[in-house]
């Protein structure tokens, strides 16, 4: 099997190449076959792959890709339990998203490309997480970042979607940048970008806080923060949604908003060596996590909803990185995709059957009208309030837990995250209770079909019992202590989704607390506002980068530089002119310069002859 | 004697060069200037050119200066012409001409005044000047017949067009 | 005759030549300046072939007749046309050269 | 190799020539010689034994480059007709017929008048690149670097754009005062060799042993620098670049961003940095300051335009500052770096420029303000659009990432500072790109509007540079053993 390595993501890869230049011959069934077939191959690939592992990374090399100097990358892979992880998630969840668009985009007129471009993801996003280097590590990284700057543009006759396609590649790319700089810096210490070779080198060659190591691990958290959409890098993310749902399942919750994730954690042993580094990654997943869900509670779009809450939730990913909790993160990562996808896809779901209405001031009363949608979705939100036994509340907890243990700061991190999930209860059931109880607004003309029930149903099952899952991250994280924090931690832990669940239903269903007044006082507005505009975040950049940026471009449009060489050209008119001036034309003018010249001449003359 | 016969001829030749080149009306310029040719002739009799004086007179006062003559006549300048004259000779713009006539000069006598000698006052005969002349300055000779040709070709293109304007044909 | 003298006298002539061609606007006169100065070099020439007694000074003070005899006629039919086309003998009128 | 010349250089004439006959008769003839040339090429390479790619170019010794050729031309003065060909040649000689080739398939249908003229220029100006790519004596450097000018001149001035005589002008203006000042150089560095050894020498292994007093190599080499990076064009020097391309046409602008800027990139390399070593490492802190300057200038540039081919133009600038960091980083990472950013600029801004032509072929403008939605009319070439502008932003997998990032990989080991500034320069050059393709290909479109699509030429020519690009990206080793020898030769501490 270790040979067929290279089939998993060649597979989507050969899909998307004969979408590409065969989608004026293919019909769209031969389009979803081939779309969804090809990514579901893969998955049976990783299937295989994970039933004959054995606990030993694999490896394999398919050929040299650049090799100059002291630099020799390959396309090679290396699959270990982390990798297996996320292999599994990319295509069984992607094969499952894969699945539902067949349905969801039916009758679009760019259903080829729409397929090529998600196979070509997946396969950018497998290729990211089997490299064994850095190197082939960043080409899937951009890689995915370049497919959702094609899908979030997918429809692109729409300048908004356009602008915020733009808007997500930009941003990323500002961290990729970062993260590039990260790479170059390790290949000057180490001379090697391969991740299993730098981590010896590092731990053999620097002690614990060294200064390169926090620089250089800073920069790939530049990296991270930028793809997973973490402060401050988050802004792209909520306007990313302009994509089509499935979109927004796979590439924004699912998968690659969780490559950052996957590369702190693929190089942990540096992280280990920068504690500096560590306690910002959990600072960043904290703050991010508050604000984010602060964010989320004062959003009408249901897409956005969950977009600021899929921010919210990687921040809890970096907190778990940040303190330690490594395999907690990582299985937060797969629940969260899992029950993420689950929301996103319902939503969808929702919005397809409700003619593409984003606003959940217009929904309502669902409930009966879309049981299917409905069922997915309330247990898609108990799962990300992580109510107890969903598999929400097994990750979560344990990160949760494993902050209230980080030394320092630990209760302070563990106070807001269990602020935070107080708040993820709320904002979910807001969701839940707006959408689909209550006053129908608007009513459905359709219902999902098989194609995109199945998906749903089978997520339904994974968010639900996804926490029972085990996975397999043992021998490549360091063993995490553990920990038996105290009673009423446990509990608190526990409860507080609970209250926030009781709180939202007070607010939005019982009506028993009319919360209008406290929103509409001037304070309440203000802050309304406030966190409506995501804590004025978009509009800082505008003011910081973006105008300024606008502003040097006009100012240098008519490019100073060549200026310069106007103004030689103007001296030489300048002499032109003055020298054809004394032209005049005029006989007796000329007879007097020209003796005056004789007269200098002379002169001349006369001093040369001695005199 | 001689002597002073040079230095008459020298006045002469000044007084009426300056005469010439101050007069309004042209006519009478011209007549000082043929006065100016004639005591310069008389010099170069005195230091021993004698066909050069002849030559001097001949060609000089004598060809040329009727030239002068003709286009005096054919332009019929007039009272009028006097008077346009009178205004643009203005002590004012002799001031700058002056100044560099003057310096130019003193430059010149500055730079002669290191030279002595005599001319010899021994007549070079024009035989001799033949001889030279075609001898070894036959090529200035032939650059002169070929300026002469120029000369001629040239005054008569530009004379054409005058005179095809009389016939009243459109030239150029 | 001290050779100074007759060079001082052609430089005079010379001098006043010059002075004329600058002052003057009529071209009758310009024309009439040039005649001067050419006589006067010639008259520097010959000079000094007088010194040497030898012919040369007086075979290019042919050269020089030849030159002023040139440039005389096409002068002059260069006034006339002047004439015929500004209706002005003045050559600051006559700027068509002007770069 | 001197056929391979003389191949080009008589093809020009016969395809003016063949014009009399028939107008369409210049377009086959040319593009027989091209295909001959490369024919020629490959077969002449494919006869060499394979060890031979792996010797190290050395100065002495004609036997270890790939071709060598000898001829005396004028002795009294040391000057000979000599050309060689080693792996960095021969990837640009390559390069270069290739995009011959390209340029030819790019005209086909838009030169209409005088069409032999225009091949044989076209020819001619290969001739004179090809012969830059190979000479190594410095007197037939220069004279193939100023021949290649004057047929470029002509196309842009004869079948360039509405302001093409004050393009041409100043394109030939700049290049030609600053290819003054390398022959001064070239002239000083044989009149020095001739005062050391009595003999004036012109020949680039002569001249690479001699070494000068530092003060006057410096003064030597600023000659070289200033023509080269005119050439190049780095900054602030590249005010001729944008006006040029904008009005050439589309074969003139391949051309030029193609090829005709790279000969700048070989000067440098070849010539400017081994020839004064000491010099160029003292001046390499202000070389690559520009370098950096014009990633960032021309990436701010490029985006501030509303005229297609201008964008490109600037973008050229921006991709200019790469090679010129990479050049002057002279070690052997930036070193692969800036060579394979030759040649993957060279085809990606060939393309943007091919893609240009044929919107300003259809459109009749290159304001992209009348542009938008395209790609609802011509989707094929949207979809080229956004290929070529994926590559020129440096996304991995296609030749310019490799570039970009041994570039830079290269740099951050001798001036991380600078490859922090040039880093910025990946963000910017996302932004100028993507705004492009929203300006012209994406957003609210017309169905009505009349653009035809790709026609199977232009999509086969589309296709061929694809999948160089994509070759590129993924499998640059061939490319990068072809032309370490070269590097290695080249950089201090190689055997001589």
């Amino acid at each position: 099997m270790t040979d067929l390595l290279w089939l998993i993501p060649a597979l989507p890869l050969a899909s998307a190449t004969l979408l590409i230049l065969g989608s004026q011959w293919l019909g769209p069934r031969w389009v979803a076959t081939l779309g969804v077939g090809s990514v579901g191959a893969a998955g049976l690939c990783v299937l295989f792959t994970t039933l004959q592992w054995q606990g030993a990374p694999l490896q394999q090399t398919l050929w040299t890709w650049i090799q100059v100097g002291e630099l020799s990358a390959g396309v090679s892979f290396y699959v270990d339990g982390l990798t297996l992880v996320m292999m599994s998630v990319i295509t069984g969840v992607g094969f499952l998203i894969h699945l539902y668009s067949a349905e969801f985009m039916a009758g679009d007129t760019s259903y080829a490309r729409y397929f090529a471009y998600l196979n070509l993801f997946v396969a950018a996003m497998l290729t990211l997480v089997m490299a064994d280097n850095l190197l082939l590590l960043f080409f899937g990284w951009e890689g995915v970042g370049a497919c959702s700057y094609l899908l979030v543009g997918f429809w692109h006759f729409d300048a908004a979607n356009g602008a915020a396609a733009r808007k997500a590649f930009v941003v990323t790319r500002v961290g990729d940048a970062a993260m590039a700089l990260g790479l170059f810096l390790l290949f000057r210490e180490f001379g090697t970008l391969d991740i299993q070779a730098l981590s010896a080198a590092a731990n053999a060659r620097w002690e614990v806080g060294n200064p390169t190591a926090v620089l250089a691990t800073a920069l790939l958290l530049g990296g991270a923060v930028g793809k997973s959409a973490q402060l401050p890098l988050h802004t792209w993310l909520p306007d990313a949604m302009a994509g089509p749902t499935p979109v927004s399942a796979l590439i924004h919750a699912a998968t690659m908003v969780t490559a950052g994730v996957y590369l702190v954690a693929r190089t942990h042993e540096l992280f280990l060596l920068a504690p500096p580094t560590l306690t910002a990654v959990a600072v960043i997943g904290l703050f991010t996590l508050l604000l984010a869900a602060f964010t989320a509670l004062c959003q009408h779009d249901i897409k956005r909803i969950l977009a600021w809450s899929t921010i919210s939730q990687i921040g809890y990913m970096f907190l778990g990185l940040g303190v330690g909790a490594w395999s907690a993160s990582i299985f937060h990562l797969m629940t969260h995709a899992f029950f993420k996808a689950l929301l996103f896809l319902a939503a969808g779901a929702v919005i397809h059957c409700l003619h593409h209405e984003h606003d959940i001031r217009n929904m309502g009363g669902l409930r009966s009208r879309l049981p299917v949608v409905f069922l997915s979705f309330l247990i898609g939100a108990a799962a990300l309030s992580a109510l107890p036994l969903t598999s929400g509340f097994f990750s979560k907890d344990l990160i949760v837990l494993a902050a209230f243990e980080a030394p320092g700061i630990g209760p302070w991190l563990w106070a807001g995250a269990v602020l935070g999930a107080f708040l993820t209860a709320l904002y979910s059931f807001r969701l839940v209770f707006v959408v689909f109880f209550g006053r129908a607004n608007t009513l459905p003309d359709r219902q999902p079909g098989p194609a995109m029930a199945t998906p749903l149903s089978v997520l339904c099952v994974f968010s639900l019992a996804g926490g029972w899952l085990g996975i397999p991250v043992a021998n490549v994280f360091p063993a995490e202590g553990e920990g038996h924090p105290a009673l009423w931690v446990e509990a608190v832990s526990i409860g507080i989704p609970l209250l926030g669940l009781a709180l939202a239903y007070a607010l939005f269903l019982g009506r028993r607390w009319d919360a209008s007044g406290l929103v509409e006082s001037p304070l309440g507005q203000a802050f309304y506002r406030f966190w409506h505009a995501g804590w004025r975040v978009d509009g800082l950049y505008d003011r910081l980068w973006v105008k300024p940026f606008l502003v040097l471009t006009v100012l240098l449009k008519s490019e100073p530089v060549d200026r310069l060489y106007g103004a030689v050209v103007a001296l030489c008119q300048l002499c032109y002119e003055g020298l054809s001036r004394s032209q005049s034309g005029r006989l007796r003018q000329y007879a007097t310069v020209m003796a005056a010249g004789v007269i200098v001449l002379l002169g001349v003359v006369w001093r040369a002859a001695g005199g | 004697m001689i002597l002073a016969l040079f230095y008459v001829a020298a006045a002469i030749a000044l007084l009426s060069t300056a005469m010439a080149l101050s007069r309004t009306n042209a006519t009478h310029a011209l007549i000082y200037l043929i006065m100016s040719l004639l005591s310069v002739a008389v010099i170069f009799f005195i230091i021993g050119a004698p066909f050069a004086a002849a030559l001097e007179i001949v060609i000089y006062a004598g060809a040329i200066m009727v030239l002068f003559v003709f286009v005096i006549m054919m332009l019929n300048l007039g009272e009028a012409g006097q008077i346009r004259e009178r205004e643009w000779l203005k002590p004012r713009s002799w001031i700058l001409p002056g100044i560099f006539a003057a310096a130019l000069l003193a430059e010149l006598l500055v730079l002669e005044n290191g030279l002595s000698g005599t001319t010899t006052g021994v007549a070079v005969e024009p035989k001799t000047v033949g001889l030279t002349l075609f001898g070894p300055y036959v090529l200035a000779v032939e650059l002169a017949s070929m300026l002469l040709l120029a000369g001629l070709v040239g005054a008569y293109h530009v004379g054409r067009s005058f005179l095809a304007r009389d016939r009243g044909v459109k030239h150029q | 005759m001290p050779l100074e003298h007759v060079l001082g006298l052609a430089s005079l002539l010379f001098a006043l030549g010059l002075t004329g061609l600058m002052v003057r606007r009529n071209i009758l006169f310009v024309l009439m300046s040039l005649e001067v100065m050419l006589n006067s070099a010639a008259l520097a020439f010959v000079a000094a072939g007088a010194h040497w007694g030898q012919p040369d000074g007086q075979v290019v003070f042919m050269l020089v007749l030849t030159v002023a005899a040139a440039e005389v006629s096409v002068g002059l039919g260069l006034v006339l046309q002047i004439q015929r086309r500004f209706h002005t003998l003045d050559i600051d009128d006559a700027t068509r050269l002007r770069g | 190799m001197i056929y391979l010349l003389l191949i080009l250089l008589l093809g020009g004439g016969l395809a003016w020539a063949s014009e009399r006959w028939n107008p369409q008769a210049p377009r086959w003839v040319a593009l027989g010689v091209v295909g001959f040339a490369l024919l020629y090429l490959t077969v002449a390479v494919a006869r060499l034994p394979v060890e031979q790619f792996s010797l190290l170019p050395a100065a002495s010794q004609p036997d270890t480059w790939l071709a060598h050729t000898r001829i005396d031309w004028m002795p009294r003065f040391g000057i000979h007709f000599e050309l060689a060909l080693d792996g960095l040649s021969l990837t640009l000689v390559a390069l270069t017929l290739l995009l011959g080739l390209i340029a030819l398939s790019a005209s086909w249908a838009e030169i209409e008048q005088r069409t032999g003229f225009f091949q044989a220029n076209l020819l001619w100006s290969l001739t004179g690149v090809v012969g830059v790519f190979m000479a190594l004596d410095l007197f037939l450097f220069f004279v193939f670097y100023e021949v290649m000018l004057v047929p470029m001149y002509l196309l842009i001035a004869i079948w360039g754009h509405e302001a093409r005589s004050y393009a041409s002008m100043k394109f030939f203006i700049f290049t030609q005062a600053s290819g003054l000042l390398m022959l001064v150089s070239i002239v000083v560095l044989a009149y020095q060799h001739a005062l050391q050894t009595g003999s004036f020498s012109f020949s680039y292994f002569d001249l690479l042993d001699h070494r000068l007093d530092p003060a006057l190599a410096f003064w030597v080499m600023l000659g070289f620098f200033l023509a080269f990076t005119v050439k190049l064009p780095g900054f602030p020097f590249h005010t001729w670049l944008p006006d040029a391309h904008t009005q050439a046409p589309t074969a003139g602008s391949v051309l030029l961003a193609g090829i005709l800027l790279k000969t700048g990139a070989y000067g440098l390399l070849r010539f400017a940095i081994p020839l004064f070593p000491e010099a160029a490492a003292e001046f390499a802190p202000v070389a690559m300051a520009l370098g950096a300057a014009g990633i960032i200038y021309g990436a701010v540039l490029a985006f501030a335009q509303s005229d297609f081919k201008r964008l490109v133009a600037y973008s050229s600038v921006s991709h200019m500052g790469f090679i010129l960091l990479g050049l002057y980083a002279w070690n052997s990472l930036a070193v692969q770096g800036a060579i394979v950013q030759m040649v993957a600029h060279g085809l990606s801004t060939a393309a943007l420029f091919m893609i240009a032509g044929s919107l300003q072929q259809r459109m009749h403008t290159r304001d992209m303000g009348r542009m938008g939605g395209l790609w609802l009319n011509a989707p094929r070439m949207g979809a080229c659009a956004l290929f070529f502008t994926m590559a020129s932003l440096g996304l991995p997998g296609l030749g310019n990432f490799v570039a970009e990032f041994l570039v830079l990989l290269g740099l951050f080991q001798v001036a991380p500072r600078m490859a922090v500034i040039a880093a910025v320069g990946l963000v910017t050059g996302a932004v100028y790109s993507l705004i492009m393709l929203q300006r012209s290909f994406q957003g609210p479109g017309d169905p009505e509007r009349a653009v035809p699509d790709y026609g199977r030429r232009e999509l086969a020519t589309m296709l061929l540079m694809v999948a160089l690009l994509i070759w590129l990206g993924v499998n640059p080793q061939p490319l990068l053993e072809l032309t370490q020898p070269t590097v290695d030769s080249l950089l201090p501490g190689a055997t001589p």
